[in-house]
């Protein structure tokens, strides 16, 4: 057992929080608001460059290498500056599940136009009647020629605007039940996108495919066990940028209060202010233990102690984050609920976080179901 | 002790819902409750209103109100959340004309109480301050007395619909020398008066509400102080009781739970969820208390029996449950609620503007005397009870 | 619309809250526990004298007429003062349901002995698997000669020790799902009770039932709806002694902040204790709210309005009393888990409270079932 | 970073596991959670640690203590839990013996520490007063020096064990003069001096493991003042930090929950409610954060990392955990949880000792530093960072 970074993770978070801190302040976010997809191609870059686009691709394919482990240290550095590159929906997670693609030669180029920041890709997962669940599939492939077709609605799909390519679930009917993962690039025939911006920064797209046709070599293996992978990592690494979130706005909760006087006396020195703020530490500590958990058994351990740790840890973060950022408003007052000051995006930001990949229900359901009784 | 309307009560009922069916106006689902965000709507909807003499609906016949009782008032109310009306502006109706009534001059009376009724002048509020939010009585925008006029200078934040409004009634501080809350004074001023300027705030929910309002030399006539010099905390106590008690928002929050169960049993995969039918049952429950202890409160009311805690129970429940509400909203909604300040294809209006709301109802408990406030005030009270 | 009481519920009430303040100390509460049965006859005899015994049954049959509305006035006070005798259980629910007892000497008799306080009853309904669901009963009926013969096992029917007779809901299987209520002498042939003392005061025992005859006069008219109409009306009056139970411990736990120092201030100088102060009140008057409603709805309305009354009642006032009796007891400190102070009998009062009639679930689901979609 | 255990580690955990199997007590079901009522087996108890040399099990070699790693402790404690053997009583071997070894004198050491260690002497502790309960540094017992005696005079109340122990520590005043944290000497007192009386103060769970203490005329021989005089507030912040990172009781809450589990898992009618099976997956998702921050502030304390808010989230987190767990068996009981104090036939035994465990259990966020204290503690810590 040890809790501890080693000597590169420690690096490699100093010089996230460093360049961060340094480059990405408040006015960036706005330009990066600003930019076409909600990702300013120069930060964008930057990225590629510190190889953050590569972690967790082997070396071999011309990534950075590194595990769950240091997903999480890049986005926690990034939810605490309120980063709004899609890293995580654009690359990070695509990379990931691109690893177990068919066709090897495919895997490179696409892998290495990601890495180096080329291009972007986006997973379509969600519809409209799953709630959540990627075990529903209403999508359908179905068998033409030697590949598929696609036809079916995807809800929300994060940073499909700006993808080359999406990543689409689909159930290989008949028999139903089978869900596959198929690379379909976004100008293929019958695809169209309905794109949209969405609350807390980042684009998103609804995606309808219409008999859209996939060749063979650009199946995912794995199936629904992939696609569940996958999911619990992108859980994973955007309850990591939420801890990053609530971390950055319990401080500056904590500095306005010691500057801010209501009745002749600081915020600070009132008691049921402090309390509250005592509870909102206790939240982000937990989560944080959750979170530490779920990227062990995501880096090393069963497929259950994952899922059991990733939805536990989504259920606590979730609650957590709900209740950071509401009180982060609640004691800023008036100011808090301004576009003005970066407290009500940091809310924004941990709201959106709980209305994306499953609702609680959800993730309790499952962290029970993955829990032995012994 | 019962709780039934009378049948003169039910008559009224459905005179006012046949009402609201012929004139609320279309696309009545405004994304916040209880805040408009569509200028004309708003205006032409409380013309109609005003039209009717259903405006000023809490005022006595002698100002030109319709007297209702309180329970028709409640009736009234009620009625036009469940229709989908726009909420009535509180600052001139609820806000403004009780104390024009109590407090003011019979010339004041006159040149102001029909204009609010009729919804010739429109109205806002100038209590806040950058210094003074809860606490109020540190406000420093300050009128001098120079002949027979004010001259204002200072800044008010936080003022809803300034951007809307004829006027603004001010607290101002026209005496520096005495214990703060002694020195201000309740003040009416024109806002085309040269010397105002105003600056939006935009809010989390994407919109423009809010303003700052900033005073740089304003000559306010002296008949548009309220009450006498220095009696302005009195003035402003009365109507924060008042504002308090509308404030628990009881009728938008049954016609937003109404909807947001509709929205549910008719979508399979969301009624079938036994999380969601819990959690609509709490809000159920929760409103079901809360309506009734407003009814109770107003039942006080109408006695004459004197009011202590009861404001600040209704405003604290009242934000609680329209921030619950609208969480719920949010989280039955899930990725439904995530395209931000644009439209989708196909999206149910519920959820289409939940994260708004969501957003926007952060204020409920700030404003108006903040939760936490408001405790404080309620604690006073319980311990000074022996 | 009218809250207030009629001049007879105003003397009532007062009347009530005089009595139990001069005569029903804490010394009164243990002597009464000391008692057989948890009944202090002396007590009982001064409530038959009252006549609050005879509430709800009307003057012609010797009550003093009143509505549930009385009931609560009665029960709150009862409830203020920690009362443990089975004033709701042994007299004004039994009597309630034997208002349509099918024999009227019967009736006549038992209820003369009711309100005199010479007899008292019990009502046994809950079992083991029906989890508060008055609709589960696994009690048979089955026909014998012109009466039926009863077979099974009740749980925790409370003040069931006391009782000379049981009132007893049985399925009158074949066919099943027709649940009938009976009134079974408890010394007939084949019952048997096991009786023990329940958390907060009063008495409760599960018994057992082998073939127990009963004859066919002694049926309660109405069926399941009599069953549901008695429980909810216990349910009500049970909730307004909770509610009086509530109010009086919130009084002694302003009482107590306001002289106990701590740090070298009084507890009530600090604010996070006055705002749970604040926070008590609050669910204290919502609480009251709901009751009034629920009583009126017995009083006058429809079964579905009084189930949705009822049903929401409980469970704000579970929720309620929750966190009231955990907060008094908490601001108490050291001294609130005591025996020798009365808040920690409040306490316990109020917890057993919740563990009655159906839990918070069970509450919420049928609220919900008679709510129309208006 | 990873959390798995060593192949060494598990090892130990099955030794441990295989004795706790052989030798865990009969009826091990203590009715709450930590404190057992039952005094004969829970000597006879330790003294069976004792014997394997377990009983110290945090106490490195040098005194006699089996010198495991924090992670063996960690396995030992959860390993105990799950076997339903009854907690180690902590005074003697988690408070007073770390006190003794960093501030103790070798006398002391020698004269003290083996009886703990080898059950034969048990200890209590006398911290809190009527009039000084959070506000511990309000303690009013004194402690004369005459000679070579101190004659302590005073009162000490909610003694867990009093009446079983053979010694207790105490915080007195020595010192009137100076300010009041100052003044307090930490004193180790033979209850069966002449002069001290023993008071049972029954708890609302309606048994008897509290006590008040009197003491009249107490002579205690100067040597049994543990570090100098006015030392005794330092030395009580250090055993205080210890006690508070003991009392997550994260084993217990781990016990008892899969004990709940399995109940209901037992019973059709509890195990087809979903509201029931939400409730058991909440605080399982709570008791696996607070496992994990248990485990984290373990292994930052083996690091020797400096130790703040820490303590008190475990306190505040594991008292709130033990409470839901209770209320939960409570709750889910129904009315199965309703006889008091006595034996129902077939009975499940975790509902048959639920009530006695909610009652119990409200005094865990009451003692050891009440759970609002602990808040204003962290608040300060967190407050006074830059």
């Amino acid at each position: 057992m040890d809790f501890s970074l080693t000597s590169e993770q420690l690096m490699l978070r100093d010089s996230a929080s460093r360049y961060l801190e340094e480059s990405y302040d408040f006015a960036q976010y706005h330009r990066s608001l600003a930019a076409e997809g909600h990702c300013d191609a120069s930060v964008w870059q930057q990225f590629a460059e510190f190889g953050w686009l590569g972690i967790g691709v082997p070396e071999a394919l011309g990534g950075l290498g590194g595990d769950a482990i240091d997903a999480v240290i890049v986005n926690e550095a990034l939810g605490a500056a309120l980063v709004v590159e899609p890293y995580l929906s654009g690359a990070l997670l695509p990379a990931r599940l691109l690893l177990q693609l068919r066709s090897a030669d495919l895997q490179r180029e696409w892998l290495e136009a990601l890495v180096a920041g080329k291009q972007q890709m986006a997973l379509a997962y969600a519809e409209r009647d799953g709630r959540g669940d990627p075990g529903y599939c209403a999508v359908t492939a179905r068998p033409a020629g030697d590949g598929y077709t696609l036809t079916g609605s995807k809800q929300c799909a994060f940073n499909a605007p700006n993808a080359s390519h999406l990543i689409v679930s689909a159930d290989r009917a008949p028999p139903a039940g089978q869900v596959s993962l198929f690379v379909v690039p976004v100008n293929a025939p019958g695809l169209t996108l309905e794109s949209y911006p969405v609350m807390g920064g980042g684009v998103a797209a609804n995606v309808r495919f219409d008999e859209v046709r996939v060749a063979p070599e650009c199946e995912i293996e794995g199936g629904s066990d992939a696609l569940e992978a996958g999911i619990d990592f992108a859980i994973l690494a955007d309850s990591a940028a939420a801890l990053g979130a609530m971390e950055a706005v319990f401080r500056k909760t904590l500095d306005y209060v010691r500057t801010r006087k209501q009745f002749g006396a600081p915020l600070a020195s009132y008691q049921v202010l402090q309390h509250r703020l005592a509870e909102m530490y206790l939240e982000l500590e937990q989560s944080r233990s959750l979170i530490l958990l779920a990227a062990m058994r995501t880096a090393a351990g069963t497929a259950d102690e994952r899922k059991l740790a990733v939805s536990s840890a989504k259920v606590y973060v979730g609650d957590a984050s709900r209740l950071i950022s509401q009180q982060a408003v609640q004691l800023h007052g008036g100011i808090g609920v301004t576009e003005e000051l970066d407290v009500g995006h940091y809310f924004r930001r941990l709201t959106a976080y709980r209305l994306r990949h499953g609702d609680r229900e959800f993730h309790l359901t499952r962290a029970m179901r993955y829990e032995p009784l012994n | 002790m019962n709780i039934d309307f009378t049948p003169d009560e039910e008559a009224f009922r459905a005179e006012v819902r046949e009402w609201m069916r012929q004139n609320v106006p279309r696309s009545p689902e405004a994304p916040n409750f209880g805040i408009p965000n569509d200028y004309e709507l708003n205006r032409a909807w409380e013309r109609k209103l005003a039209d009717k003499g259903w405006l000023a609906y809490s005022w006595p016949k002698a100002y030109g109100g319709p007297g209702w009782t309180v329970t028709q008032r409640y009736i009234f109310d009620a009625e036009r959340a469940l229709a989908g009306g726009p909420p009535i502006s509180p600052f001139g109706v609820i806000m403004l004309g009780p104390v024009l009534m109590k407090f003011g001059s019979q010339a004041q009376k006159d040149r102001y109480l029909p204009a609010i009724r009729d919804a010739k002048e429109a109205w806002c509020q100038g209590f806040s301050e950058p210094q003074a939010g809860s606490d109020l009585a540190a406000l420093k925008t300050r009128a001098e007395r120079r002949g027979d006029r004010y001259v204002v200078n200072g800044q008010k934040i936080w003022t809803t619909h300034a951007h809307w409004a004829d006027f603004i009634f001010c607290l101002v501080r026209t005496d520096a020398d005495v214990p703060k809350q002694q020195g201000i004074s309740f003040l009416m001023i024109d806002m085309r008066s040269p010397g105002i300027e105003i600056r939006p705030i935009r809010t989390i929910d994407g919109h423009h509400h809010l303003n700052e309002v900033f005073f740089t030399d304003v000559e306010v006539p002296i008949e548009n102080l309220v009450g006498q010099e220095g009696q302005g905390w009195t003035i402003a106590k009365y109507l924060l009781v008042n504002e308090r008690t509308g404030i628990a928002g009881v009728a938008e929050s049954k016609r937003q739970l109404g909807m947001l169960r509709k929205v549910v049993a008719a979508d399979p995969a969301r009624a079938s969820d036994p999380a969601i039918a819990r959690r609509l049952a709490e809000l159920r429950v929760q409103l079901l208390a809360l309506e009734y202890t407003h009814l109770r409160v107003l039942d006080l009311a109408a006695r004459g029996s004197p009011i202590g805690l009861e404001p600040s129970v209704l405003k604290i429940k009242g934000s609680e449950l329209q921030q619950a509400i609208s969480e719920a909203e949010l989280e039955i909604g899930g990725l439904e609620c995530l395209p931000w300040l644009t439209d989708v294809s196909g999206s149910i209006r519920t959820f289409k503007w939940a994260a708004e709301r969501y957003n926007f109802l952060r204020a409920s408990s700030i404003f108006g005397g903040s939760n936490e406030v408001q405790k404080n005030i309620m604690a006073k009270l319980l311990l000074a009870q022996h």
